[in-house]
């Protein structure tokens, strides 16, 4: 099935939703649906039920963090210097990223479909970090939206037992995060050397370390 | 009497009450537990010897592989699934070597990819036949069946050892191919443990399937239907026991498998037994694929020539590549950014989205049913935890 | 009939309880440390240096170009690059490492530094009796103690080590043939000399 | 022909001799008290060992079952297994959890040894050979027997953990629906007997009809009653598939998973007493106790038939640890109840019936219909309820 059909199945059966195609640049060639937060939910379950397309079965789930990037790119432009025109360049800088990203493969068992891939983002990295649940739909991405929520700190609304999944409770941060930063409790390493060895000496005294 | 109602109130602890109005008794089993296959743990609510309340809890062989392959080469990662499921290190290659290639469009050589299906299949040989027997062990059959399928992995291993140079930790796929060729006199002792494996299983049926113990242990126990085993993500042969036919092998046709003839079997009840014949039953197909794949490979190179290993930089983007791995679909999610470690490296682990039924399999059966459901899911916590 | 599954069962055990009396197939544990298994050629667990000839220090195929170190997974390779150079097997100067340690606690046995060697000086043992009573210092080998002579390389895995030797050989084959050449241009005199002491080398591998 | 005789008798008979002449040296006023430690001792000697012996054939023969080796590095083909472990246990800490009730933790592994000792009083080990012949010598046997239960839960409570209680649970309820079975599959032996008595139940199976011994097994109901008795036994002991109490996959060790050290092992010893005290007492009610099996073999002493069954009976409870899983709760009390009992029942029924027929064809031909058709039916009974049935598998086209 054609991921732009099934765009504009979605566009024509959930009304006022935003969804976009993201582009895969690599040789792969598995576009990807960006979809609102706002209707997440209801595109998703015009996704299982919805007779044209039947994604029964959604595979993975997925968390993503694009942090805030900013990309200097070189545009020419002309510009006009002492009244005649001249190529220049000119860095433009743009920022990209500064959200957490949840991607769901979904599948069709029944029809041998698939996958029909579906993103959602949050707002920010902080405090806007809410995004719809699936697991009402799909009982699959309970664990697995646990697992993102753990690991990069998504709060699935909707979710019915949203706790970490593999770090202990009362773990703080989120270590999946591009910007997390490892605890300082290295242990002495034999072989240590570069970073490591460093990070090794900062924690042990030199004693430790002999 | 004061003691006795102390101890019971102790060990009662919770508040909740039974039909009766006594106690509930709140049990932790695992992460030392000799049926758990692992450093997992449930904690279980009993009424008297049934369950009403099972919360699985993860997460004690944790080791965050994900983020250590975002700091790892393309390369670098490829150890690392040997240790995921590391009873199946070699699918485990396959998978993540199927993800790269569709993330920077190789392709690969023809020798190689029978070399895959064959290393492969023998792996699922080798899983399926060490779970059955690990499942009889759960059901108390002291080992017995365990040290059959053990013996008959050892060969398996052995072959593996030959042609990889470890038993378990292969690190036998690339990206591209395989990393060795089959030595000399390889193809020829795979194809007689191949070839005596039959064997082994009609042993293991005889013995063990019409035993009238074990199925009235297993039969009606942990049920799951065909709907919920679907919506569950259930994959590999815990779907197709509910009766699902997805075998990605046929539905993807990934490798080279539309060339080979085989069957998939499926179950009608969803319960422990079909799940454990399923396996009995799968092994016989993959001795077919091995026979066939045996028979037809080619001579010819065994990596892509235009491949880099070293140094690998595929173009920004993403793919998704799954395989069929022994205990469900295995697939890996990469997102590149151009640069030499991949951005974003995301393990599809069957055994944690094929426990996620697990309480509604447990609740109303008995504690000694726990052990054996879990025991048929199949899982390994180097995957489930990661 | 009730039961009838369980003889079954009782039967097939009590075939492989006499069938291990008389069946190699059957039983197939080996005692281990008076009978060991053949030794599998593919078979690796720890790498090691190769060195040519006799003097490990001498011969060592090790250039120091740290390409192991940064492509080994857990980085249990630990390589300090020399500052001067010395000649190396065929008398070309080269670099050498000054310290190199490899951690066999964190190592686990991939290769990926076998794969990644240009110059065919790390390669994979196969000994598996290294239980020490020292944690720390016991696993972490040194220079010396990872230095093993291309003969027991070619013991150990004698089909690879065999084209191993082939293209150096080939290799060096065709730089002394180069050197020779450019010795003819510019000292037409001085070629028998290198060329028989090239030779020379060559024997003593 | 007449020297050999007496020779063989003599070999019989050469452990009363050898007490008789000891208990010639011993003042009057000691007597009893001599003859009590002359016969208790031995028992308290041999047993033991004989545990000894069983958990390396066991181990052995569970490995060779498994195609795998067993001990063999301890002493010659592992026999001195037994001693290392023993010197494993004694070496090893003691542990008492803290919270466990200290005496009764403690207590509860004597309790079990001692019952299981006790037991052996009224087992004729040879011609002769029993410490106490007691009237109601079955009765005793079953009564002591039952000690057992209080023991295992005596040390499932104590140790105040929840696997522990759990197993407790399992031990008391499987030991108590057992115990039915077991009596009431006693009783058709004590029915054709006509005595309680240990030693006279043996002295009737050991005569001969031509070659042929008259051991209970040999009859219809006898045979029934010797295959309940031993499931029975099964159950009694713990032994797999009954061994739910210890289930060590579910519930890992049951009622002994808090002890540790010494105190485990005199669990294991009690148990395996436990064991070789109910196939003793299957030998003595069925298998016609110290009787040979065939009348020109009666020049083997009397002690010797006896261990050999014994041994014979260890063998088969290995040879059925080796290939069984084990059942679930609500089976095996579905086994107890709905099968073993009803059964057992009708035994009885069909020992009354050979009992009041006249000796010959038409009688054995009654009696073993009687016993085959109801042990179907029942068991027909017990497989419909569960819907229990191979399967055939279907393919995707």
């Amino acid at each position: 099935m054609n991921l732009e059909t099934v765009k504009q199945e979605i566009e024509a059966n959930v009304p006022g939703c935003a969804v976009d195609m993201v582009l895969n640049g690599s040789p792969s060639a598995q576009h990807s649906l960006l979809v609102d937060a706002a209707h997440g939910f209801a595109v998703a379950q015009f996704l299982r039920d919805g007779a044209a397309v039947r994604m029964d079965y959604c595979s993975n789930v997925t968390g993503i963090d694009w942090p805030v990037k900013e990309i200097s790119t070189k545009v020419k432009t002309k510009k006009m210097v002492d009244g005649v025109e001249k190529d220049v360049d000119e860095v433009v800088k743009t920022q990209s990223g500064g959200y957490l990203e949840v991607v769901y493969h979904l599948y069709s068992v029944a029809e041998r479909e698939g996958p029909v891939i579906v993103r959602m983002r949050t707002e920010d990295r902080a405090a806007g970090v809410h995004l719809p649940s699936l697991t009402p739909l799909w009982r699959s991405a309970e664990y697995q939206e646990r697992e993102v929520f753990d690991l990069y700190g998504v709060m699935f609304d909707g979710h019915p037992d949203l706790r970490r999944l593999l770090m202990w409770e009362g773990f703080e941060d989120f270590p999946m995060r591009r910007d997390y930063v490892d605890p300082d409790d290295y242990e002495y390493e034999p072989t240590a050397h570069d970073e490591v060895l460093q990070r090794t000496r900062e924690h042990w005294s030199a004693e430790d370390c002999k | 009497m004061s003691v006795l109602t102390d101890t019971t109130a102790d060990l009662l602890g919770s508040g909740a009450e039974d039909r009766s109005g006594g106690q509930l008794l709140e049990i932790s089993m695992g992460p030392q537990h000799p049926s758990t296959h692992g450093v997992f743990r449930m904690d279980v609510t009993l009424d008297g010897e049934k369950v009403v309340k099972l919360k699985p809890v993860f997460g004690y062989l944790h080791r965050n592989h994900e983020k250590i392959a975002e700091k790892e080469s393309y390369l670098g990662c490829m150890p690392y699934t040997d240790r995921l499921d590391y009873f199946c290190s070699i699918t485990n290659n396959w998978a993540y070597a199927l993800a790269v290639e569709s993330l920077a469009g190789i392709k690969v050589p023809e020798r190689a990819e029978y070399l895959r299906v064959i290393t492969g299949e023998l792996t699922r040989l080798q899983n399926h036949a060490s779970l059955v027997g690990f499942l009889m062990q759960d059901m108390g059959a002291s080992g017995t069946p365990l040290m059959y399928a053990f013996r008959e992995r050892e060969k398996i291993l052995d072959l593996f050892e030959a042609l990889t140079g470890a038993r378990m930790m292969c690190n036998y796929m690339r990206f591209g191919g395989c990393r060795v060729d089959a030595p000399a006199g390889w193809m020829q002792q795979a194809q007689k443990v191949v070839d005596a494996f039959p064997r082994f299983l009609d042993e293991f049926e005889r013995m063990l399937v019409s035993n009238e113990i074990l199925m009235a242990r297993t039969q009606g126990v942990g049920v799951v239907t065909t709907a919920q085993a679907v919506n569950a993500g259930f994959s590999g042969p815990m779907a197709r026991a509910s009766g699902v036919n997805y075998d990605l092998r046929k539905v993807d046709k990934y490798g080279i498998y539309e060339r080979f003839a085989f069957r998939v079997p499926l179950g009608d009840h969803g319960d422990v037994y079909d799940r454990y014949m399923l396996r009995v039953l799968e092994m016989r197909e993959s001795v077919e694929i091995l026979k066939q794949a045996m028979r037809d490979i080619p001579a010819g190179p065994i990596m892509d020539p235009g491949t880099k290993i070293r140094g690998f930089r595929p173009k920004a983007g993403e793919a998704y590549g799954r395989i069929e791995a022994p205990k469900g679909e295995l697939g890996f999610y990469l997102v590149s950014d151009g640069s030499g470690n991949p951005y974003r490296f995301r393990v599809r682990p069957p055994s944690l989205i094929n426990l996620t039924l697990l309480e509604d399999m447990c609740i109303g059966q008995n504690v000694a049913d726990i052990v054996i459901i879990l025991g048929s899911v199949d899982i390994v916590l180097g995957e489930v935890d990661r | 009939m009730l039961g009838e599954g369980i003889l079954k069962g009782l039967t097939e055990t009590a075939r492989n309880f006499f069938g291990s009396y008389v069946d190699d197939e059957r039983l197939t544990t080996v005692q281990y440390p008076e009978e060991r298994l053949e030794q599998i050629e593919a078979t690796r667990d720890f790498p090691f240096l190769v060195y040519d000839g006799e003097d490990w220090e001498k011969g060592m195929r090790c250039v120091s170009c740290q390409i192991c170190e940064k492509e080994c997974p857990p980085k249990c390779i630990s390589i300090e690059k020399s500052k001067d150079k010395k000649p190396d097997a065929t008398g070309k100067a080269q670099f050498y490492p000054a310290k190199f340690d490899i951690d066999i606690s964190v190592c686990m046995s991939c290769q990926i530094c076998v794969e990644v060697c240009p110059f065919d000086a790390i390669k994979m043992d196969v000994v598996y009796e290294l239980s020490t009573e020292d944690r720390f210092g016991g696993l972490l080998l040194n220079k010396e103690q990872l230095s093993k002579s291309n003969e027991y390389y070619n013991k150990i895995h004698p089909t690879e080590a065999g084209a191993v030797d082939a293209a150096l050989a080939a290799e060096r084959e065709k730089a002394r043939q180069a050197a020779a050449a450019k010795a003819a241009e510019a000292k037409p005199a001085a070629t028998a000399v290198v060329g028989a002491a090239a030779v020379e080398r060559d024997g003593t591998k | 022909m007449n020297g050999s005789v007496r020779m063989a008798g003599t070999a019989d008979q050469i452990f009363v001799l050898v007490k008789q002449w000891l208990m010639g040296y011993v003042p009057g006023a000691l007597q009893p008290l001599a003859s009590a430690v002359l016969s208790v001792v031995p028992v308290l000697l041999v047993f033991p060992l004989l545990f000894a012996i069983t958990t390396v054939l066991e181990r052995k023969g569970l490995g060779r079952i498994q195609n795998r080796y067993g001990p063999n590095r301890a002493g010659f083909f592992g026999i001195l297994q037994p001693m290392a472990d023993g010197i494993k246990s004694l070496t090893k800490e003691d542990i008492i959890p803290r919270s466990a009730d200290h005496l009764v933790h403690l207590l509860a592994p004597l309790l079990l040894v001692v019952a299981s000792f006790l037991v052996y009083a009224v087992l004729p080990i040879g011609r002769n050979m029993v410490i106490a012949n007691l009237n109601a010598g079955v009765l005793f046997f079953f009564a002591i027997g039952s000690m057992v239960e209080l023991a295992v839960f005596m040390a499932g409570w104590s140790s105040r953990s929840k696997y522990s209680l759990l197993g407790a649970m399992r031990a008391i309820a499987q030991m108590i629906s057992y115990e039915m079975p077991l009596v009431l599959s006693a009783v058709v032996v004590i029915m054709a007997a006509g005595s309680l008595s240990t030693v006279t139940i043996v002295t009737m199976q050991a005569t001969y009809t031509g070659i042929w011994p008259h051991w209970y097994v040999f009859t219809p109901w006898g045979l029934m009653g010797f295959v309940l008795f031993m499931i029975a036994a099964t159950a009694e002991s713990n032994r797999s598939p009954f061994d739910l109490p210890e289930g060590e996959s579910e519930i890992i060790a049951g009622y002994y998973i808090e002890y540790s050290g010494f105190k485990f092992a005199l669990f294991f010893l009690g148990e395996y007493l436990g064991m070789f005290a109910t196939s003793a007492m299957a030998i003595t009610l069925f298998l016609g106790g110290w009787a040979a099996p065939f009348s020109f073999l009666t020049w083997i002493p009397s002690y010797i038939w006896f261990f050999v069954k014994l041994l014979a009976l260890i063998m088969a409870f290995i040879w059925v640890r080796g290939t069984l899983p084990r059942l679930r709760m609500d089976q095996l009390m579905n086994f107890a109840w709905k099968f073993m009992l009803p059964m057992s029942l009708v035994n009885i029924l069909c020992a009354g019936v050979w009992h009041f027929m006249a000796a010959g064809f038409v009688r054995w031909v009654v009696v073993a219909v009687l016993v085959a058709g109801t042990c179907y039916l029942l068991s027909q009974r017990l497989k419909r309820g569960k819907r229990v049935a191979v399967r055939t598998y279907r393919f995707a086209s």
